[in-house]
């Protein structure tokens, strides 16, 4: 319960940053800290009490006390999703420096909703 | 000749990673050391005709013990300094000569430096070192330069050389 | 205390700096901080290939982040005064408090930690490895069982590419 | 059964086909992508009549154990088959638009192989069974529609891209979340079998919290309006062709699609959602229409009415009634083909006069016929007015929300359509209409393949009223607004008891 | 024991941490996370003997050869070359 | 337990132990260069000593085997990094603790930023 | 000193990097055994080619060429993972089918076993390589002013 809270609270960090932070880089920062949180929520889901990792080896066969496979599977998913969709808005702020010479949102506002 | 050293070294690093020894597992360590040796050999080992020198194998194992023994001293003296509550620190950078005449030698020589607790090693030119010491005495500077090179030199030219 | 804990607040005051930092690189490696400590709760919550993954990628995105500022700049240019540097923080540290509490019934609700709820695991737990030939169970699952997602994963992958490869393209957008 | 794999595995063979020998055919490069498209629609009429709908397919062979399942599942159903039949239509339609159109850009093989790849990950969100195959296509159609909006590379082009990328990967991380609460909760990832688990469980406050998440996440996704900022920027911003496919199907592939999904089938429609939707649906539709009202751009103008199209939609489908969700789709089904074609319109007019400024157009009536007439169908179908397709879906709306009990928003759905009616008087009138201007000496109507595309599209308009007629009617909507009327009961048609 | 060494090896990363946050200059920042690398491959190598499970090595190896990567990109960001240069 | 595992675990002490010191080093020498002699070189000589603690404590299996494959190659890329770091730092302009005693890199052609 | 870092990290990236391969590969083929599996070997073979440019430099048309090379590996390996997927639906058992595994299971914990498993490891590794590697590259070589 602490550990949910904990996750929460870095996800809501996340999420404060991409909806206040007004430069693009610290945007793409706030996306990443909201990837790591899903992925440890993930996996904190799949957790059980005293479980071994599930990988049977001559050491644990026993696969009832193994923790759950899926999540982790999914975050191998989500980790490397999260990355790809990093280094595209890297590539996007790159491009935006280019035209305006700044990557601050304040800045380069011609568009508005 | 590289190409089989390379290819060797990578074969026996896959066996003791994999950790067993079953056929297959050999194979395709072999099939994958092979291809990795045949791409990155020539680059590695120029005159690859000194790794069979088993003298100098033996002086490597030599100079394994010297620089252990050294790190260990020097942890010891690193570690009273930094518990010390005034901090004795007299930091600086010098230069030092040293007698390798071979690159790989001088890059296991900056790097024993390096690895020695107290000095780093800044940049490499040619034969000389820029290290930054933790402890210069401004009076022993000599000594220290000597200190720092001779320990390590002499094995390592007899290893490289 | 549980020492995932400790990992966990590591990881929160990491993303705080990430965010707050007065320079974008020093924000970036708050970042790789808090990677690594992700990896390090993948270690303790028994996630090995997580861990062995998380420690690369991260390195890679470090990397990459270094190369956007190694290209753009690294200073943040907008100069502005105290009190519009604090009035986001404080709605923001409120914005949280208030998710947070929001949460809280939920994450009462919950399964306690610890406790994970074995449903589609189970027959891949019990004959898993038999039916596949493979001891890694995590690598039978998104290679056999939910292989689906991991093409799809590599066409992520290759979509975005794709991307880079045309948005930083040094050609000109029209013929 | 095995046919449906032919929806993924066809586009992303054809896409990596495409980057690897695209030097060799580039100039067919647009005719391949249109061909592969619609042999795809093909395939879609060709499953509405050999199988017996619903089925499921496990994906690898894995069949549930004991009735629980381990691996993926691809549902097929009415709605499935309609969406896809959109979605590969529209791509069909889409590629042949952009052979002449996109002449003018580099990279193009790329260009072709983006699209190919929008419409897979478009295919798999319409077949996935499972939350995170959903997820994980929903991302590579969400990635390749980031790229196509910025392919031009222009500031904003950029600046709008990148905006849409943040919120839509906000969107992403929020449904994640919402999926692993899911997965905590029951164990499984399988919508139906996680709508089975939790019909025996009390957990209100985490289904209420997940169907926030779900909500926020596909809300931003399809622009539902407090959640709507991305698209007034991203749809003008990008090429005419995307903007058509963009419009026509992927806001509603990402967004309402899996809406409806998971709120009839899994979370149950019903206590504080239908509220929710509802108002969520008016607002979109009155502001949206209000704010188009007053755009001088065509392209924005015509991003604006998307969103409150998107809005009848989500009315429509909040009602909950049999009714409703048939007038939901059908309305989805209209809004794909009026706003691909008024996109084409635009596009035309952009390619032929170089700008899209209400202000600085006007006369083209008799320059560009072809463009003129079909976007005459469309405005008046997106407008409501009889006999064009567009009239038919809002009336159905209008009595479904009668016959649901709100007459107040039936109300409200009529002045909206009347909004609509003036804004594309407004288009109409500013651009095609009024005196020639000095521009004009140079224009010509565009090239051929893209006359064929708008022709084909308006002769959709007129025909789509078709559609109300029983026996279409039954083939092609009821199975659709069946399974999802049934709700919460749909899950054993897919799993069995 | 080992419970033990792992408190004090996180004792040790709050350390790095710490120095991170406070570090004046942009090196001081990276030196956290390269000695974090390190410490990282101890952590696992640690971990592996409490689990008494092997393959936590493999984690400690990989660790150690990809952790200073990064260290290597950003000193040569310091000495002003771009990347490839 | 075994002599052997005693062993093993004095050696992960020592190796815990001087890991600690070093980041504490991290936290107190005063300026850069300083504080990579202590951090890195401490800890990699730590974590050397876990490594070896393993070795000893597992003997020569699979386990011990890679623990000892470690130490070559962390013993080579520790050092590379500190050493680029350094470099690094001295030619993005980072001055010297100013209680140094001397600098004899400064005249030398190579430290001035290319 | 035009080029790249100094001469210890390039002799020591030389030393490494057929051992940072070689360390990749290990964990590709060993997927199904121990942690890791394509995606992490892939990053590592990209760690490699990365580390050499970091270390190395290298010349502007020589990447190019590289890239290209990666761009067209990159499909390839994607195109050869779609191959194997479709060999089930080819056989009527759907996509994915990882039909080895049904004939030859093998014994869990040995190299040869997992069916298909290996060869997909493979086929993902050379395509998470090569994308990461097309990734660093387009970043690297970017300059603003063309």
């Amino acid at each position: 319960m602490t550990l949910y809270l904990l996750t929460f609270i870095l996800f809501a960090v996340g999420l404060y940053g991409v909806w206040t932070k007004r430069h693009l880089i610290r945007i793409i920062l706030g996306l990443v800290i909201m990837e790591t949180a899903m992925n440890l929520f993930l996996i904190l889901v799949g957790y059980r009490e005293d479980g071994v990792a599930p990988i049977i080896t001559e050491n644990s066969s026993n696969t009832a006390v193994m923790v759950d496979p899926i999540p982790q599977a999914l975050v191998l998913t989500a980790i490397v999703i999260g990355l790809a969709t990093t280094a595209l808005l890297l590539a996007f702020s790159v491009r935006i420096y280019a035209k305006y010479q700044t990557l601050d949102l304040n800045k380069i506002r011609n568009l508005r909703g | 000749m590289s190409i089989i050293l390379l290819s060797l070294f990578l074969w026996v690093f896959w066996i003791l990673a994999a950790g067993n020894s079953d056929l297959l597992t050999l194979i395709v360590g072999g099939v994958a050391a092979i291809f990795i040796g045949i791409l990155w050999g020539k680059r590695l080992y120029v005159n690859s005709h000194k790794a069979f020198d088993i003298r100098r194998w033996f002086w490597a194992l030599i100079f394994l013990f010297i620089f252990i023994w050294e790190i260990i001293k020097a942890n010891f003296d690193v570690a009273y300094r930094v518990l010390h509550p005034k901090r004795p620190l007299s930091p600086g950078i010098l230069y030092v000569k040293s007698q390798l005449k071979s690159t790989w030698g001088r890059v296991f020589l900056a790097n024993a430096i390096t690895l020695t607790p107290g000095t780093l090693t800044i940049d490499i030119q040619e034969d000389l070192l820029y290290i930054h010491c933790i402890r210069i005495k401004p009076n022993e500077l000599s000594v220290l330069r000597n200190k720092i090179v001779a320990r390590f030199d002499r094995y390592l030219i007899k290893i490289f050389d | 205390m549980n020492p995932l804990v400790i990992i966990l607040i590591l990881m929160i005051l990491g993303a705080i700096l990430a965010l707050e930092s007065k320079d974008l690189l020093s924000g970036i490696i708050a970042m790789g901080i808090m990677g690594f400590g992700l990896t390090l709760a993948f270690l303790f919550l028994r996630a090995p290939d997580l861990a062995l993954v998380q420690i690369i990628i991260e390195t890679m995105t470090l990397i990459l982040f270094i190369a956007t500022v190694k290209i753009t700049s690294n200073q943040e240019t907008s100069e502005r005064s105290i009190s519009h540097r604090l009035l986001p923080r404080i709605a923001g540290a409120v914005f949280i408090l208030f998710l947070t509490l929001s949460f809280y019934r939920v994450a009462e609700e919950l399964p306690k930690f610890g406790e994970a709820v074995i449903r589609m695991a189970a027959p891949i737990l019990a004959y898993g490895a038999a039916a596949t030939g493979s001891a890694n169970l995590v690598t039978a699952v998104i290679l056999d069982f939910r292989a689906l997602d991991t093409l799809g994963e590599a066409t992520v992958l290759f979509t975005a590419a794709l991307g880079i490869l045309i948005v930083l393209r040094h050609e000109g957008e029209k013929r | 059964m095995n046919t449906i794999a032919y929806f993924l595995v066809v586009p992303l063979g054809t896409a990596l086909l495409l980057v690897i020998f695209g030097r060799w055919v580039v100039r067919w490069a647009g005719i391949i992508v249109s061909v592969v498209f619609s042999a795809l629609t093909a395939l879609v009429v060709q499953c509405y009549f050999i199988n017996q709908l619903p089925f499921t397919v496990a994906v690898g062979g894995w069949e549930p154990v004991q009735g629980i399942p381990l691996g993926i599942h691809w549902v097929v159903d009415g709605f499935t088959l309609l969406m896809l039949a959109l979605i590969n239509f529209t791509g069909a339609i889409v590629a042949l638009y952009s052979i002449s159109s996109m002449k003018s850009y580099t990279k193009l093989r790329k260009y072709y192989a983006l699209l190919m790849l929008l419409g897979l990950g478009m295919n798999g969100v319409a077949l996935a069974g499972d939350l995170f195959t959903m997820y994980v296509f929903l991302e590579i159609s969400a990635i390749s529609s980031y790229i196509l909006v910025a392919f031009g590379r222009g500031a904003e082009e950029l600046e709008a891209s990148f905006k849409y990328q943040v919120l839509g990967g906000s969107a992403s991380m929020l449904i994640l979340f919402a999926i692993a609460l899911v997965y905590r909760l029951t164990g499984t990832l399988n919508i139906a079998d996680a709508s089975r688990v939790l019909s025996g469980q009390s957990a209100e406050m985490t289904m209420l919290f997940t169907g926030a998440l779900f909500l926020t996440g596909f809300g931003l996704k399809a622009a539902i309006m407090p959640f709507h900022s991305w698209l007034p920027d991203a749809h003008p911003a990008a090429p005419a062709p995307v903007s058509a496919i963009l419009s026509g199907v992927v806001i509603k592939v990402l967004g309402i699609y899996p809406l409806c999904r998971l709120f009839y089938h899994f979370i149950g429609f019903e206590g504080v959602w239908t509220g929710i939707w509802l108002v969520l649906g008016a607002i979109s539709l009155m502001v949206a229409n209000i704010l188009a009202l007053a755009q001088w751009d065509i392209k924005r103008l015509l991003a604006y009415c998307s969103i409150s199209q998107i809005g009848y939609i989500v009315i429509a489908m909040g009602l909950g009634t049999e009714l409703g969700i048939i007038a939901g789709l059908f309305h989805m089904a209209n809004h794909t083909i009026f706003k691909s074609l008024l996109f084409f319109n635009a596009g035309a007019i952009e390619h032929a006069t170089g700008f899209r400024d209400l202000r600085k157009l006007g006369g083209l009536r008799t320059k560009m016929p072809v463009t003129y007439a079909t976007s005459l169908i469309a405005s008046f179908s997106i407008a409501g007015l009889p006999p064009f397709s567009g009239f038919w879906s809002k009336l159905l709306i209008i009595i479904a929300c009668m016959k649901a009990g709100h007459p107040f928003l039936a109300i409200w759905a009529a002045l909206g359509s009347m909004l609509t009616l003036a804004a594309f008087l407004k288009f109409q009138h500013h651009g095609f209409g009024g005196p020639d201007k000095e521009y004009q000496q140079s224009i010509k109507e565009v090239s051929f393949s893209s006359q064929i595309a708008m022709i084909i599209l308006a002769i959709l308009c007129l025909g789509m009223g078709c559609l109300m007629l029983p026996g279409l009617r039954s083939a092609i909507l009821e199975p659709a607004a069946n399974i999802l009327s049934q709700g919460l009961n749909a899950t054993t048609l897919f799993l069995g008891n | 024991m080992l419970n033990i060494y792992i408190y004090i090896l996180i004792a040790s990363c709050f350390m790095c941490f710490i120095r991170a946050w406070l570090g004046k200059t942009i090196p001081d920042r990276m030196v956290a996370i390269d000695i974090l690398g390190t410490l990282a491959v101890g952590f696992a190598a640690v971990w592996a003997l409490i689990t008494k499970q092997d393959i936590y090595m493999d984690i400690a190896l990989a660790w150690i050869f990809l952790s200073f990567l990064g260290t290597l990109a950003l000193a040569k960001y310091l000495s002003h070359q771009s990347l490839d240069e | 337990m075994a002599w052997n595992e005693w062993v093993g675990l004095a050696f992960i002490g020592v190796g815990v132990l001087f890991d600690a010191l070093g980041c504490l080093g991290l936290l107190r020498f005063p300026d850069i260069y300083n504080r990579l002699q202590a951090g890195t070189k401490c800890v990699t000589f730590g974590t050397c000593g876990i490594l070896l603690g393993i070795l000893f404590h597992q003997g020569i299996t699979t386990f011990g085997i890679k623990a000892l494959l470690g130490i070559p190659f962390l013993l080579l890329t520790s050092p590379v990094g500190a050493h680029a770091l350094a470099r690094g730092a001295y030619k993005a302009g980072i001055p010297l603790w100013d209680k140094s005693v001397m600098d004899e890199y400064t005249q030398s052609e190579s430290s001035r930023a290319e | 000193m035009k080029h790249g870092m100094s001469v210890i990290v390039q002799s020591i990236a030389r030393l490494m990097v057929p051992f940072i391969w070689m360390f990749g590969i290990y964990i590709i083929a060993h997927g199904h055994i121990s942690p890791g599996g394509g995606f992490a070997g892939g990053v590592f073979l990209a760690g490699g080619f990365i580390l050499i440019t970091l270390a190395f430099g290298s010349a502007p048309d020589k990447e190019e060429r590289s890239q290209d090379f990666a761009s067209k590996l990159e499909s390839e390996a994607l195109l050869i993972f779609l191959i194997m997927a479709s060999i089930g639906l080819v056989l009527k058992l759907g996509l994915m089918a990882n039909l080895l595994a049904k004939t030859h299971p093998g014994l869990p914990g040995h190299i040869a076993a997992g069916g298909l498993i290996p060869w997909e490891n493979l086929a993902i590794g050379v395509e998470v390589s090569a994308a990461l590697a097309v990734m660093f590259i387009a970043f690297a070589r970017h300059r603003l002013k063309e």
